[in-house]
């Protein structure tokens, strides 16, 4: 994934490369390889060991492309090209051919923030029927085929589990 | 004796006092607005009030309703803290006549201190020197020309309905005097309707330093040493140190003997301070006198190992002194940061909104007076100080090293704050070697270096962070690309 | 130069050094164990190093590890805090054969201290009075009997071999003291098969006080004022105070000549401290030295202004002391509160577990050495000493209801604390007046107090926290009988 | 409801007596009558001002018969007669007669800490089915009627809202 800082010229290529276990990883960043140890996580933060240097981070709100960051105090903008929306669609069914299947599934866990089409609307494979926050970034769902929105299944605020309904379209 | 103190105040200055007088058995009351109710001093105080609604006029200033508590909840005692009825000098007044001890000086004493021409000639006549100048207004550009002449040039032409830097104006020599003169007049007249003019010697590269005074009842005047506050912004105290490094114990002792005397000379009762203006070339200038307890009084309490709190009490319980001038030592060195909720580059702007999380700095000689606790909200009704942080070193390079720590500690989520500026204060040449006046930040560029500074922190951040997001944005792919047995590489739950 | 200090230890004083060391720009290296990745003192070193199991020989005693961590981290000196290594004098050695900066005694120094009767033979030579009896072992009961009537009955006959109560025996008269003699000996054969007896004077109602000893590389002494550990529980300390309330400034100058001649009797170097019995006749016995800073040096700080872990830095630098006696002044007083993790009702057994929430107390003159925060764990496998809670005033009775404040405060939730014994102690007449004494705890009947202090404290909370359960009884009770509507009486959301 | 704290002899009687609006209660301990003012409440504690008085009282683990609370710092154990487990019994239609639903409903939203009986087994009215978390207090779910477990429809630690099926039982 690519990572660019405001400010910053350069831009960072960064990916996990390795999981050694224990909570033990190593990173990449450009060209440089990192240890990086896990201490703690959740989706409002986490707290790691990288290169033998503790550091806390604080996620604040994200979005798919810019995420809000706090390192031992400071904050710093990040802009990333995530493309989680495509992934999120893809993995609905919706990148797929042929998929006949009646629900739109949650392809992650996450609370509704908002429900973009009503039961009766017609709706076009890739458009937006609802997006969810989860860890703190909100995704959008997108239908995985044409057809009529039958059924909702989800409420605004309500929390969803990975592979609950979201829709039926038919 | 003082037995219950109703605290006509609210954030920090509120919990100071709470706390001596939680440590003294003293009982608390505090007051609260519909802003306040789930502010730090309702929760510290033995009781607590609601006097109103959010706006200070509807609550903290409202004399009845404050008089009305004070006397319903079976207080003795009032403690107004600084700013809102502190330095009202009709309240205080009120207080006298329902048999209410108000914690400072008299309300004679404080109409006194807030005249500032009465007040001024009172320190003529005490030889307490004021800003070279004319006594009072002026009547014509003759006299004027008179007393520029007498004082040298450059002189400063003020008049005193002006104000925000209208009806002011440098002048440095007789030609340019008569014409600021005519000019002067006409722009107060034009934006108030009225002019009435004073000349003052113009000072350049002053430094503000003051002194914490101190008399009982009895007429037992100390000073309790200097503190220097020069580092300012739009005329307000950013950053405070004692002792100032330009002033040297005979200074101290002589500045501090006239201090005594402006005291006498306004039958000033309690703890207040003597403000002055130091020139370039050495000379202090007595300005003003605050009434009251000073935001800054931490680092005097520092150095001099006094509770002034206790001393403000015990003497409005009539007592005496306990000390005298020369059983008065200083130690070591003492600085305060006053922590605002402001933003730095928009013109020191407020900024105010709920602060989801804080961390409050702490540590050996390490002192922060808050009210932030996570959860909490910076209120834009009241003012934008959050925090006093203070720091003592027996050295002023240990006091600064230990400030800087402090400064790092600390993190308030939500709102924007003055402590990068002050990193990047503290961290300068100019700071370092004490060269001061209160246009330090100006006359340093301190607000460009800043944004250097925080360019250069986030470079050095920037491994770091990009290593964070980078585990945000595995685990969050997959999440969505893994079902869940192969996302059990992944120890922590993300919910 | 000293640039980068490895500290061989964790917890509070791990944080202490790590503290100073930020100020001075001096690197830090953190070490930690299976148990302690979590732990504060890594987070808040430059550098963090895994070295082994929790146990404390798989890693904090595990002196190849952490001689190899010293190495490859480049740091150039090793901080032992206190206890784990901080007085094995073979890695002191290890150390120094390494070229490796041990911030303490020498080896050889600290060998010396460790040996008991070597070391009070070095003092008995320096005329560093120690507790009356036989300089060594007695050959016989008639040797013991000599030695018992130079002294003075009563007296203690002690097998070397003994412990826990056996193998000891107090004696009145010849008598006794031949009877005595067979008792204790037989005893400790039959424990340990063999014995050897001491003859020391008994002492009842002794108080423990101990000097700060400070001596530098070129052989300047000076001691830096004593501190009174007399509240102990097993012979380990819980709370400590400086000034002692039975030292005047004679004592104070007299018995601290003592403690110079007994640093230099051992060549000491660094930061020590000195054990006295203070006899209620007011003898002072050297008892010991401790060759390591002391959990209880904060109140030192606060009395002489210094910061004790730069001294030692300095001191390890080979820098000459930068004062001389006659420079350090006390000033004020100031009290220690060890806040253990243990239950004073369970005969103070160790209480570990996790914390999930932690208030940690400040305010001015209040300093918290503390490892704990939300979210933290007391492991069982190191010791139960969470926090070090001091405060300073002016006054003893200003750092005695500070310490109160702050007490009540101090809020950790998970774990059995020694917080209410300690606000029990401070409240009593007993330690109001300084009647203080080693068995202070059983002299006064402290833990009965506590038990009655504690029901006291029930009862007067008992409306609000009646109050807190009707609310959420009644909310509870809302939930069930109505539909989501009427709820709606309810404001707030309960998950 | 009636509260008891050992050590303390007499027990407490306490309700809440009226509710003033804008969180302002009027509450009843045994004969007098008391202000209090919530400021914050969630199921981990409360934080409010009783006769001009703050206090911040912290809910650790409670069951419906003891309450710990942790109030201003000092940890008190309440004992507590409540009857929860026989309201949420009698809600969830068990005290009713010929009530014929197919569905054990939660009559609150709580989390699941244990499940009780197994699909295909046979229960009476009144048996425990399962046990909810909520607001920090365990309350048993009973059956409503006679029956066999037709299908379980929670999981262990997964969250119920208020109406939500916890059983079908036929």
């Amino acid at each position: 994934m690519d990572y660019k800082i405001p400010d910053i010229k350069k831009s960072f290529d960064g990916k996990i490369v390795k999981n050694l276990g224990n909570n033990d990883y190593i990173i990449k960043i450009n060209d440089n390889e990192h240890n990086l140890k896990i201490i703690r996580m959740n989706s409002g933060g986490i707290e790691f060991i990288l290169d033998q240097k503790y550091h806390k981070a604080k996620y604040l709100e994200q979005s798919t492309n810019e995420m809000n960051i706090v390192i031992d105090n400071v904050p710093i903008i990040i802009n990333r090209h995530s493309h989680f929306d495509e992934v999120v669609y893809k993995h609905s069914g919706g990148a797929g051919t042929g998929n006949a299947q009646l629900s739109l599934k949650s392809q992650i866990p996450g609370k509704v923030v908002s429900i973009s089409v009503a039961e009766g609307d017609s709706v076009r494979k890739g458009d937006v029927v609802c997006t969810l926050e989860s860890m703190k970034m909100q995704v959008s769902v997108k239908a995985h085929k044409d057809g009529v929105v039958k059924s909702i299944k989800i409420k605004e605020t309500a929390s969803v589990a990975k592979g609950d309904p979201i829709a039926d379209i038919e | 004796m003082i037995e219950k103190v109703l605290i006509a105040n609210r954030g920090e200055i509120a919990l100071r006092v709470i706390r001596t007088c939680k440590r003294l058995g003293i009982k608390t009351v505090a007051v609260y607005s519909d802003e306040d109710y789930d502010s730090m001093h309702v929760k510290q105080a033995s009781e607590a009030y609601h006097i109103g609604e959010a706006a200070p006029a509807k609550s903290y200033l409202n004399q009845e309703k404050i008089l009305e508590t004070i006397l319903s909840s079976g207080a003795d005692a009032i403690h107004p803290g600084y700013g809102f009825l502190s330095e009202n000098s009709d309240f205080a007044n009120t207080c006298e006549k329902n048999n209410i001890n108000f914690i400072g000086p008299s309300a004679k004493s404080m109409d006194l201190c807030g005249d500032k021409m009465q007040c001024k000639s009172a320190m003529l006549k005490a030889k307490v020197p004021t800003v070279p100048g004319s006594p009072g207004l002026v009547k014509d550009v003759e006299e004027a020309l008179k007393i520029a002449n007498d004082i040298d040039y450059p002189v400063m032409l003020k008049s005193i309905y002006g104000g925000g830097g209208r009806g002011i104006r440098i002048v440095t020599n007789d030609k340019e005097l008569r014409e600021g003169f005519e000019t002067v007049t006409s722009e107060s007249i034009s934006a108030v309707g009225k002019s009435a003019i004073i000349v003052e010697k113009f000072l350049e590269k002053t430094r503000h330093i003051e002194y914490q005074m101190c008399r009982d009842k009895h007429g037992n005047a100390v000073h309790i040493f200097e503190r220097e506050c020069s580092i300012q912004r739009r005329n307000q105290k950013l950053i405070e140190q004692t002792p100032s490094p330009v002033v040297d114990q005979e200074t101290r002792d002589r500045v501090g003997e006239l201090v005594v005397k402006a005291s006498e000379a306004v039958d000033y009762t309690n703890l207040g301070t003597a403000e002055f203006l130091r020139a370039d070339n050495g000379e202090f200038y007595f300005i003003e006198i605050n009434a009251r307890l000073q935001v800054e009084h931490p680092i005097s309490e520092m150095v001099s190992g006094l509770d002034f709190v206790k001393l403000q009490l015990d003497i409005a319980n009539g007592e005496p002194l306990p000390f005298k001038q020369k059983d008065l030592k200083m130690k070591g060195y003492a600085i305060e940061c006053r922590i605002n909720a402001e933003d730095t580059f928009l013109d020191f702007a407020p900024s105010t909104g709920p602060v989801p999380d804080v961390t409050i700095p702490a540590g050996p000689s390490v002192r922060c007076d808050t009210y932030l606790y996570p959860g909490c909200t910076v209120s834009p009704f009241y003012d934008s100080l959050m925090a006093k942080l203070v720091t003592w070193g027996q050295t002023f390079e240990e006091s600064r090293t230990r400030m800087l720590a402090a400064l790092n500690d600390f993190y308030i989520q939500g709102v924007e704050t003055s402590i990068p500026l002050y990193k990047t204060i503290l961290n300068s040449d100019e700071y370092k070697n004490g060269d001061l006046s209160t246009d330090f930040l100006k006359r340093y560029g301190m607000i460009d270096k800043l944004a250097e500074d925080l360019k250069k922190e986030k470079v050095e951040k920037s491994e770091a962070v990009i290593a964070a997001a980078i585990v945000h944005s595995e685990y969050f792919k997959n999440r969505i690309q893994n079902d869940s047995s192969s996302s059990s590489n992944w120890k922590y739950k993300l919910d």
